[in-house]
This record gives structure tokens, C-alpha cells and sequence, in this order.
């Protein structure tokens, strides 16, 4: 990676970032480009789009990029050992159990085809509101789908439920508008969450601490601006990936944005490790991995502190 | 023995085969060839014509137009009093590049139209060896086509083209890649099946001498653009034994072809 | 015609044996060896300096233990059977089409823009109408592999059509043959190295489209368990159904070429 | 040789001027014509049945939304340019290798295998093996097209090279041609009917991979629009994609196909 | 004229062509076919050999073997006393089959060899000129095989070998689609560069007249298996005019070749 000294002496730190292209993952993106935090802090970043969260993660292996996002079906990555979770970023509040009308409860699935993307928040919903129920996923027949598939497949009825999240919900409903919900993320709260999160590859973490200090910087901003200036995010974000400020608004809408005193509050009190503790037993449950890990060994709370320091 | 008028259309309603003015052009380049000019021919039933003329003149065209595989530009073809729209099993071809379908062996082939014909497969059998053993393919029955020489593919061809029994025969240059003693073995075979069995015979060729042997009429074609120069009648007696081809008829004959044939600018 | 027949060499059978060359199989077995042995030997080295790659003995283990437990003859069993239907019903399919479009006009004019059109749309765009119209049960994916083999093979049967020599067409048509006996008994064995070449490439096809077949609604199958292994960045199972799909796919194409070698047997050629 | 030469007829102006057909080009494209509005018919229908599809009018205002903020362009550019060149360097690698493969038994054997396997392994299965060897620029995603193409074409090649007629290259031989004019001098031109099928069929797979190539960290392109729009669910964009693609790759497809008709205009052929 | 000795073997280190014992077979169905068998054939420089022979006697493969389009089985062909491992352009060939290249012009054609030798365009581009026109295509120049009549195709395939300018001119039925006067035009100018130019033929035929009209030797084959039956010096002498072709010699030779080829059995 280009060394050079750090911050604003000139110097300029070249970082490539990748992202998904919807609001959890590129809104500090925008504002950063936006705002110049990125020049600020002397980092010349180049952004990355991808269409899931595995991807980038064999991509900081290889070192074609430094940074990048995930969504909480991929935490296992990080947890096993393929890379870093530098920050913190939002709460999923988009992810629901959903059943055609005339399924009443958890229990009613039993035995039905239920439509579920493997791997992501959709199959930990399910997995969780199955569990609470005191059923597994082998008491229906579950039908691992892509996530357009399960529009299609919900509106036109193929399917009886699905592990699915907003805004794509929001289609379906137009063509079945009593669709049912049976669970949604606030249902778990006090087990596990659903966080997203910046990464960072192992080497960079290890060997270029201030390129990682230079991107948190520019995070932590970007963190701060987002929280008090929502109807500019959007607007900055929907710019950026060029998509309809309505749709942008509308994935907004599910998402808890957390403020930058809310963030270090929750990485100093350990609410972090608690949440991802929570979430490593759900891994090992679903069998993605193998033990418990500790979270302290990926999640790098300690560098996101002193950033902002 | 087959008498023919000088005057073609008089006879039209008893011709097998009726020609009447016909024009075929390609495109050539930009420019516009002319292969066949103003052809009109005749061919009462069970006659046998042979055409001659020189490389170029239009004689596989003409053969093709009968055959009904290319449309004249102008005029129109009738067999039968009907008018010709396309092929049909009742006119053998011979074609003059043979044809053979590759990927069948040579009884294969010979067997083909008979297939076409829905005939029993044992029936198809017993004829297709007969024409095998006639062009003296029996040997190589079960050969392709790939493993015959020229001339045994040309018999294949003729073995095929007779199997179907067709009342007329188009023949283009039928016995051209053949050796002296088999080429007038065919011809003795082709004059017999021709007399006993009633065909009419449209057969072309470069060779003056089996023009005349083999025809009642023989039909000069010349170039530029291609047309009927001249037609001659053969006046001699069938069977044509090898008296006849010695007979000084057939020399003067053969003489008067060849004249037609290559001095056609002097007799103009 | 008399009796009186045209004398030809008989063949004539000789002491000594005929001599075959010994070798060009056997030559072209050995060099696939040693090229599929290579090959191993290349992925093993790059796995072993440092790229992120599962080494062919990891593989290897993954693939007995995914035999052992029986998930690996289950997904086998699906995807064949999916790629078989798919392929099959595609490539029966694309001869009558590709000789209707290549003989009739009308037929050309109305299948071709659609045919060109599909050929270029990646089957994952097709997914969600695939599975609107059609559910999520096996249909849509037999139909998903179909399609794939079916446009492959198409174009190149349609080829195949138009390039026939038109002589060949001519004898039959002479012979008394119509257009459905021209068709069955010129046209296809006359086109067979183009609709070989078109069932080659739809079988390649076929396969390929597997994965995106099975993102719809599968419970096994090799696609299913790749896609699966991606989400869950298990390399090893991923490559045991790579190699999986490849040998399955190398013995369908073999048994296509020994069809060919007995289909084109007939033409003159190296 | 003497000067005397042979007469022959010579072409004749003549008064009428050539009879053209008016027509089987015009009918071909009033067809086609027929066809497509015919196929948008289906699709309005299907959409307004309540099926879950934009209909035209309403892909149509997307279509000219993006075109006006300028992405549809960025996208197209974007794409055009990797499949291009993913395209035309595949084909042009099919050729000699094709020609190799059918020509050496050699280089049969060793590239035989790796062809037909990499030929059923879907492109999406590729990707994670690309990003480790080639990284996440330009370079993988016009290989992963490359790779399309040149597969599709290769097996096509190698059918037309082992498919030339042999009387043809023995006259070639006798003429005092060597390997290297052999194949530029004749079998290239006597398998360019195979070999245009296999850039056809190419081509097709080289459109239909876009959409997994820019999976691979794409800012721009006509697959990762399609791919965005998925996450968000906007058919129409998506439609507008699909549509754009298809007809890019149609009207590749037509200068493939003029390409063809000035090349094979020797063929003796309906 | 040239003069031959009846044992080939004495003469080897002069011959232009030397071939040696040889035997070749073809794999038909389960049986071995034996094409040719125990040939041996020695053709002194610049002289002109015939071959006669019935259809299917191995004529075309024996031409293959010296073209070095095929290997003997057992046997060796040597030219200039070396032996032949492949083609070459100082051995030019006229197919039976013509082999045109279809997707070239007559001319294009013509051209072919003389690109492969890496002639100038200019000059190329003469040479074709003057061979198109010696066989009397200049008007089809442009024209693509496909629009070719037989004949024509068969013109074009001459033109094409001799533009090469081969030293030896390896001939299979080159005028055997072509009408009388063509091929007397033809044969004529082919034994004026002979004699001019110092060529060595071999050219197979199926007409008993043209093989001893051209040939110093004409070689007899017979069938069952494909060997050299007999070989009859011609002893006419050159140039051999329309008085020679008329000549009781000449007319003694005909018939003493004819009875070689048609009653060998008879002859044994
Ligand atoms: N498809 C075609 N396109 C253009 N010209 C053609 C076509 N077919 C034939 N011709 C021309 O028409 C003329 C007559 O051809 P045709 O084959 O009828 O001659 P032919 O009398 O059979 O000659 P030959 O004795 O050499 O076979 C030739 O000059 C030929 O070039
Ligand atoms: N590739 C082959 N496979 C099997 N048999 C063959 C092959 N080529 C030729 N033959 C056989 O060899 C014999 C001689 O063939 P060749 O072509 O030399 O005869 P030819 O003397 O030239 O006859 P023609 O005068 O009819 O051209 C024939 O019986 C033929 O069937
Ligand atoms: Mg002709
Ligand atoms: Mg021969």
C-alpha cells in the first residue's frame, strides 16, 4: 500500500473501497465525496461496487481492496478470520417473516414452502422466528431463492412465506396487500441484532495503521453528518448510485441510523461484543461457523476510539 | 424407329416433352448472360434425342429447365401437356457432377427413390441389386460413395436414376468419366430398356459419335447466347449393331453432326 | 436392361492383414492425460503459493466426504436429470426449427429476431418471469437449461440448413422426394457436423445454465450446492462441484463426438 | 502453350434488364417487423393480465429517463466496450487454436479436455477464481466475456477445420502450399461457414456473460444496472436493460450475418 | 520422340519418375482392397506416358502416389531419384474431380499457385491472363466455379495447373468433360508446350484414341488387383498432326491398345 505520511501534510493515502449500492452501504460514501472528508483527511479512495458481501470479503484477500461493507448474513466472514470489522454502521430494521393471507402465526408455516435467500438477514429472521417457535427450518419446506425470485415468487403466490426484507416487501405488497408479517427485527432485539458494518482486510489492519486511521476519521464524520442531515443523505446517496430518491427514501426508512456518541457508547460499553456474540451463536447454530469467536479478536473497537480521538 | 417434324409446334399436344420459346439468363456481374435464347424442342413420346453442342452452351441449363429444378425467365416447359412447376420421380435425372448422397452406400442410394416411393423394403432390395449388378457395382454395395472411383460413382449415379423406372430420362453426360468397353456396354443396356420399355430420352453429350448412335434425333445447340442451331435426323435402323456404327450412313452422319457442332459461324 | 452387366475389380482379400495404424486414439488418450495431469499440477501450485485456492487433495477430501454422506449422489442425480431433459428437449427442438427457419422465409422472418434477442439476454434476467409463469417446481429450471441448448443449438443447425449443397437437394427432388423426406433424409444427415457442433455447444450451454436454473427454488442439485458453498465461502465444495459439473459435461461431450464419429463418417476429411 | 484458344460463349447485353426478385429482403424485414411488434403485443398483453411486468410504455419513459440523465449512455458505453473486445479477441483466439486443434493431433489432446470442461462450468462459478488471478478492474470482466466467446467458437472452428473438404487441400498442396497458406487460403475460407456460426453463437454468449462479468465491482455497465435495479426491484429499469441488450446484440448479430453473406457468397446454397 | 526400354530397372537413376513395387490397399468394410498391386513404372524425362485402364482399376491412385497425395502401402515412388514424402509444386496436378477452390474467381484461382510461390501481382496477374485465355475463359474471368458449366470447371482446373509452370504434369482425365474441338485444341496445345518446354506427362485417359495420339508410351492397366497389364511404345512421330491420327500406324496401335485393355483375360 502507498505509505507516506498520513493526514494533511499532502501526502495523499490511496484507499479502494468497495460497497453495496443501496443506503446502508454507500451513504457514508456519498457524504464523504461529498463533504471532501475524503480529501481532508488525504485519502484518495476509489469505490467499488458489489452485489454481496462474500465477494469483497475474497477481494480484501487478494488486496484488491482495503475496505469494504457487509450486511449481517455475512458477520461469520469476519468472525472466521477472513477479515476485520472496523466500524459499525447501522441497525437492519428492513427484515421480516412474511406469509400469504391466512397464515396467522410462526407455527402456521409448518409444512408450508417458505422462500428464503441463503446466508443473509432474510434466512436469520426466519432461522430466529422459526426458533422462537420452537420449530427448525425442517418443519417446512424451505426453497432457497435470489431475492428477485422472491418477489416474483410472493406476489404471484408460488411461495407460502419468505425470510425477506424492505423495500423489495413493499412490491409484493402492492400485489398482495394483505400480506401477512409474522416477525420482524424488533421481535429479537434483546438476542441479536442485525448491524451492518465497515471491513477492512487483515493486512491493511496489520501493517498500515494509518490508512486505517484516515478512513475511520473519514467514517466517523460521515457518521456524524448522517445522523443530523437524513433528507441530504438520501438525497446525496440516490445521486450517487443513481438511482430514485423515493426508493432510497423508502430502504432509509428501515434502517436505524446510530450517531457517532451512540457508536462509541456502544463499542465502549460492549453492547457491540454482546450483539456480536449473539450473532456467532446463531452462526455456529446454523453451522456457517465452526465455535464461538471472540469478538475482540475481529472487531477492531479500540482503532474506531481512537480515531476519534 | 421415332419420326419427328421439322415444325415442333404442330406437334405440341402428342409431345412428351415441349420446349417452347424459353430464356433463361443469370446475373453475371452487372451484366445480364444469357444461357438459353428462344429454345423451342419437341420430344415425342419414346424418342430418343440426344443434344450436342460446346462446352458452355446451355445443354445442362436446358436439361435443368425440363427437369424442372430452374425456372425458364421467359417461355415455359410442358410434359405431358402440363406445364412444368418442379420436379417429379416420373423424370430421372442423371446429373452431369453425379450427386451421390455422401453419407449413404451405394445400394443406399440406389435405393433411395425407391424409399420415396414407399416401396416394401424387400422389393426395394431385389431392384436395388439389380441395377447394382447392371452397372457392375456389385462388389462395392456396401461402399461410399467416398471409396468409389469417378467412374464407379458415375455408375452409382445411373444405377440410381434408372431404379425409379421414370418414363423419361434426363441424361447429362451420362457416361462421360467411363472406359471405352463399359461406356458402350451402357449404351447397348440404355438402347434396350429404351426400346423394350417405351422411355423417352433426353441424353446429353460431347461425343459425336454416341450422339448418333444412340439417337432418332440429335439436337446441335450453339453459343453465344445459347439456342438450337440445328436438329438431325438419324435415319438409321435400330437395333444399332455394330454394322450400323461401321455403316457409311453413320460416318456421313456423324460427319454432318460435327460440321453443325463446329463450323456453325460458316453455315451461317 | 439386359442381363449383360460391366465387369469392376473385385476386392481382393490378401495374406496379409490389413494395417491399421496403431495409434491416433490411443496417441490422443495419452495426451489428455498428461494434459488433465498438467493441469492439476498447475492448480496445485498456484493453490500452494499462497492464492486463495483449496489444494486438489482438500478438494479431493470434501468430494469423498460429500460422497459419503450421500449429498453428493443427490445433487448429482438432480442436475442430470435437469440437464439432461433440458438438453435433450433443446436440441430436438432446434433441428425441425432451425430447418424451418433455414428452408421457409415466413418461418425466418418471425422465429429469427426473437431467437438472436434470447441468445443474448443472460439467463438470471430471466429467472423471475421464468418462475411468474411457471412456478418454482422442476419446469422452470428444465425449461431454464432448455432454452440455453435450445438458442446454441439453433443458430448452428439453421447454418447447417442453409449451407446444405443444393445438388444434393436437387438428386432428392428428382427421386420424387417432398420437402419432409427432403428434410429427414438430406437435410439432417447433409447438416449432421453443424448440428453436432450445435448440441456440443448447447451441451456446454446446458450445463453452464445450471447454476442460474437452480437458483430457482432448488433443494439439491450441483448448482444449488455451489451457490450454497459461495454464500458460505467454502471454497472446497465449490470446486468438488466444479469438477463434478466438468467430468459430467467431458462424458456427455464424448458420447456426442463417438455419435459424430458415427454420423460423419461418411465425409472426406482429415 | 499456343496461342489458339478455345471459344466459348461470351455474356450478351441483352434489351430487357436482369428480373431481380423483388423481394426477400423486404419480406424478411416486413417478417421481422411483424415479429417484434407482435412479441411486444405478448408482453403488453402479459403485463396488464396482472402479471408482475412493466409494460412498453412504461419501460419506454425509463428507457428515455436514463438516456436524458446520461447513465443509459455511460452504461452502454461501458458495456459495448467489454464485450467488444472480450468478443473479438475470443473469436480471433478461437480461430488458430480451432485450427490447431483439428489440424495437430497434438494440440488436440492437450487443449480438449480444458476446452470442454471450462465450456460447462458457468461463468458465475468463474468469478471468485478470476478476482484471485486477475483482481477487480477492466481486465477479469473482459476476460470472463473472452472466455465466453472463444469457447463457443472454438468447438465451432475445430468442426469446420476437421469438416474441409480434403480434395480441396490436396489441390491447395499440389499447388505448392505450405501449413500456414493452407489454413489462411482455404480452410479458412472453407470453414468460414462454421466459423461464423461460432462467432454468432459466440457473440450471444458473450452478452448473456455481461451481466456476471460486472457482478465483479462494476461502476458502470449495462449488467450492473441490471443488477442494482434487482436490489431495488425496478422491472423497468431492469426491462430497459434487457431490451438495451438485446438489441445491441442483435444488431451485432446483423453485421455478423452481412459479414456472412459477403463471405460465403460462394456457397452453392438455397 | 522419346525412346523406352522394356525393363524399367536398368533405366532408375535417369528416370524422372520411378516407381517402384509398389502396392497399395484400402480397408473396405472387413476386407483389405487391394488398389493396386506389385506396380513398377519408370517415365524418362520429357517423356509423355499415358494410362489406359478399365473404371476402377487404381489409375487415380497410382496419380495420387506420385503427386504424393498418398502413401504406397509398400513400394516407393522416387522423382529426380529422391523419394516423395509429400506434394510439390514442380509436380502439377489435374484432378478428375477438378477441385476448384469455390470461393474464388477463375482467375483468383489460376492465381493461387503463383501466390503461394510468391510471385509479384503484376505478374501473377499476366501469367493468369494469358492461361485464362488459352483455354478460352477471359469472358468468366470474374466468375465465380459455382457459375461455371462442367466443361468450363474443368477448363479453369487446367489453367490453374499449368500457370505453375511444374516441370512434371501429372494429368487425370483432364478432357473428359470437355467437347471434341475443345479437347483437339487442348490435346494440341498440350503437345506443343510438351515439346517446347520439355514437360514430363503422365495423363490418364479413358479414350483409347487420345492416349495413343498423345502418349510415346501408353501404360495398360488391368484390375483385380489394380497392376500394369502391358506397355506399348507408340512409335509415331512428333508432331503428331491429323495425317498421323489417320494413319494405318496409328490405326494399329488403337486397336492393339484397345485389345490390351478390353481382352486381358483373354490375353493371360
Ligand atoms: N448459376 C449460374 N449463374 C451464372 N451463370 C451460370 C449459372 N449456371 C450456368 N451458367 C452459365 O450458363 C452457361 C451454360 O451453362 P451449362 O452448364 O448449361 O453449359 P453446358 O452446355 O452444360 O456446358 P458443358 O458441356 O461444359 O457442361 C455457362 O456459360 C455458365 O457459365
Ligand atoms: N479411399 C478409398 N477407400 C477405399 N477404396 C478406395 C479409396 N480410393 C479408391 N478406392 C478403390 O480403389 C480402386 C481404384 O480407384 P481409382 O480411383 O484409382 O480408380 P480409377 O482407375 O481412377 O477409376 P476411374 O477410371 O473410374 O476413375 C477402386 O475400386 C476404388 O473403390
Ligand atoms: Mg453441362
Ligand atoms: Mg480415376
Amino acid at each position: 500500500s502507498s505509505g507516506g505520511a498520513a493526514g494533511e501534510d499532502g501526502d495523499t493515502i490511496e484507499v479502494t473501497f468497495g460497497y453495496i449500492p443501496d443506503f446502508n452501504g454507500t451513504s457514508l460514501l456519498a457524504i464523504a465525496e461529498d463533504q471532501g472528508l475524503w480529501d481532508k483527511h488525504g485519502v484518495d479512495a476509489t469505490t467499488s461496487s458489489f452485489t454481496n458481501g462474500p465477494l469483497q470479503i475474497q477481494a480484501l484477500g487478494t488486496g484488491d481492496l482495503d475496505f469494504g461493507y457487509i450486511g449481517p448474513g455475512a458477520f461469520w466472514l469476519p468472525a472466521s478470520g477472513q477479515a476485520k470489522l472496523v466500524a459499525m454502521n447501522t441497525l437492519g430494521r428492513a427484515d421480516r417473516v412474511v406469509a400469504q393471507p391466512g397464515i396467522e402465526s410462526v407455527e402456521d408455516l409448518a409444512g408450508k414452502t417458505v422462500a428464503v435467500p441463503e446466508g443473509t438477514s432474510g434466512d436469520m429472521i426466519l432461522t430466529l422466528a422459526l426458533e422462537e417457535a420452537g420449530m427448525t427450518k425442517e418443519d417446512v419446506e424451505l426453497v432457497p431463492m435470489e431475492p428477485p425470485a422472491i418477489v416474483a415468487a410472493l406476489s404471484s403466490g408460488q411461495v407460502d412465506a419468505a425470510g425477506f426484507w424492505y423495500p423489495s416487501l413493499a412490491t409484493v405488497k402492492e400485489q398482495v396487500p394483505d400480506l401477512v408479517e409474522l416477525a420482524d427485527n424488533t421481535d429479537f432485539e434483546e438476542t441479536v441484532a442485525f448491524p451492518t458494518a465497515f471491513v477492512a482486510g487483515n493486512d491493511v489492519v496489520a501493517d498500515d495503521a494509518e490508512k486505517v486511521d484516515a478512513v475511520l476519521k473519514v467514517l466517523r464524520e460521515a457518521i456524524a453528518y448522517r445522523a443530523e442531515n437524513m433528507d441530504e443523505t438520501i438525497e446525496l446517496t440516490a445521486d450517487f448510485n443513481n438511482l430514485d430518491v423515493a426508493d432510497v427514501e423508502a430502504d432509509a426508512a428501515n434502517v436505524e441510523v446510530l450517531d457517532l456518541a451512540e457508536l462509541d457508547k456502544i463499542t465502549e460499553d460492549g453492547t457491540v461484543d454482546t450483539w456480536l456474540s449473539g450473532m456467532n451463536e446463531y452462526f455456529v447454530q446454523a453451522g456457517t461457523l465452526d465455535a464461538p469467536v471472540d469478538p475482540a479478536e475481529y472487531y477492531t473497537g479500540d482503532l474506531f476510539l481512537k480515531a476519534g480521538e | 424407329m421415332t419420326t419427328t417434324q421439322d415444325t415442333p409446334r404442330t406437334m405440341t399436344d402428342t409431345a412428351k416433352i415441349s420446349v417452347r420459346d424459353t430464356r433463361k439468363t443469370f446475373a453475371l456481374q452487372d451484366e445480364e448472360f444469357v444461357a438459353l435464347d428462344g429454345v423451342s424442342l419437341d420430344v415425342a413420346d419414346n424418342e430418343f434425342v440426344t443434344v450436342v453442342g460446346p462446352s458452355g452452351c446451355g445443354k445442362s441449363t436446358l436439361m435443368n429447365i425440363v427437369a424442372g429444378l430452374e425456372t425458364p425467365t421467359s417461355g415455359e416447359v410442358l410434359v405431358d401437356g402440363k406445364g412444368v412447376t418442379g420436379p417429379g420421380p416420373e423424370r430421372g435425372v442423371i446429373f452431369q457432377q453425379y450427386a451421390l448422397f455422401p453419407w449413404l452406400t451405394v445400394r443406399k442410394n440406389v435405393e433411395f427413390g425407391l424409399k420415396v416411393a414407399g416401396l416394401p423394403a424387400a422389393e426395394r432390395r431385389e431392384r436395388a441389386e439389380h441395377y447394382v449388378r447392371l452397372v457392375g457395382l456389385e462388389q462395392f454395395a456396401d461402399a461410399l460413395p467416398k471409396t468409389l472411383s469417378g467412374g464407379m460413382k458415375q455408375r452409382c449415379a445411373i444405377a440410381r436414376a434408372y431404379a425409379v423406372n421414370p418414363s423419361i430420362l434426363l441424361m447429362d453426360e451420362p457416361f462421360g468419366a467411363l472406359d471405352a468397353l463399359t461406356r458402350v456396354r451402357l449404351q447397348e443396356q440404355l438402347l434396350d430398356t429404351w426400346s423394350t420399355e417405351k422411355r423417352t430420352v433426353l441424353f446429353i453429350t460431347h461425343d459425336v459419335d454416341e450422339a448418333v448412335f444412340l439417337a432418332g434425333r440429335v439436337v446441335v445447340m450453339a453459343a453465344r447466347p445459347g439456342r438450337i442451331h440445328e436438329v438431325i435426323d438419324v435415319d438409321l435402323p435400330y437395333p444399332r449393331t455394330e454394322d450400323v456404327r461401321l455403316s457409311p450412313a453413320f460416318g456421313e452422319l456423324r460427319n454432318r453432326v460435327w460440321r453443325a457442332v463446329y463450323h456453325q459461324t460458316a453455315d451461317h | 436392361m439386359t442381363a449383360s452387366t460391366v465387369s469392376t475389380p473385385t476386392p481382393t482379400k490378401n495374406g496379409s492383414p490389413p494395417r491399421r495404424r496403431p495409434g491416433k486414439r490411443t496417441t490422443l488418450l495419452l495426451l489428455n492425460t498428461v494434459s488433465v495431469v498438467g493441469g492439476i499440477g498447475i492448480w496445485w501450485v498456484l493453490a500452494l503459493s499462497g492464492l486463495q485456492l483449496p489444494t486438489p487433495p482438500e478438494v479431493l477430501v470434501k468430494g469423498i466426504e460429500l460422497w459419503s454422506d450421500g449429498t453428493l449422489m443427490e445433487d448429482l442425480t438432480a442436475s442430470l436429470g435437469r440437464v439432461l431433459a433440458g438438453f435433450l428437449l433443446g436440441s430436438a427442438a432446434a433441428v425441425p426449427v432451425g430447418f424451418l427457419m433455414g428452408w421457409y422465409t415466413p418461418a425466418r422472418g418471425l422465429f429469427e429476431p426473437w431467437i438472436q434477442f434470447f441468445r443474448t439476454i443472460p439467463p438470471l434476467a430471466l429467472l423471475p418471469l421464468v418462475l411468474v409463469l411457471m412456478g418454482i417446481g422442476e419446469l422452470p429450471k428444465v425449461f431454464v437449461i432448455f432454452l440455453a441448448a435450445f438458442l446454441a443449438c439453433v443458430i448452428s443447425t439453421y447454418q447447417g440448413v442453409v449451407s446444405v449443397d443444393r445438388t444434393l437437394i436437387n438428386a432428392a427432388r428428382v427421386l420424387g422426394a417432398k420437402d419432409g423426406t427432403i428434410f429427414l433424409r438430406v437435410v439432417v444427415p447433409a447438416s449432421s457436423p453443424f448440428i453436432l457442433v450445435g448440441m456440443r455447444v448447447g451441451l456446454g450451454s446446458a450445463w453452464a445454465t445450471l447454476v442460474a436454473a437452480e437458483l430457482l427454488a432448488a433443494q439439491a442439485g450441483l448448482g444449488f450446492r455451489m451457490q450454497q458453498a459461495q454464500t458460505y465461502y467454502d471454497l472446497a465444495t465449490i470446486f468438488v462441484s466444479i469438477v463434478v459439473i466438468g467430468i459430467l459435461g467431458l462424458a456427455m461431450d464424448r458420447l456426442l463426438l463417438l455419435a459424430e464419429t458415427r454420423l460423419t463418417g461418411w465425409q472426406e476429411r482429415r
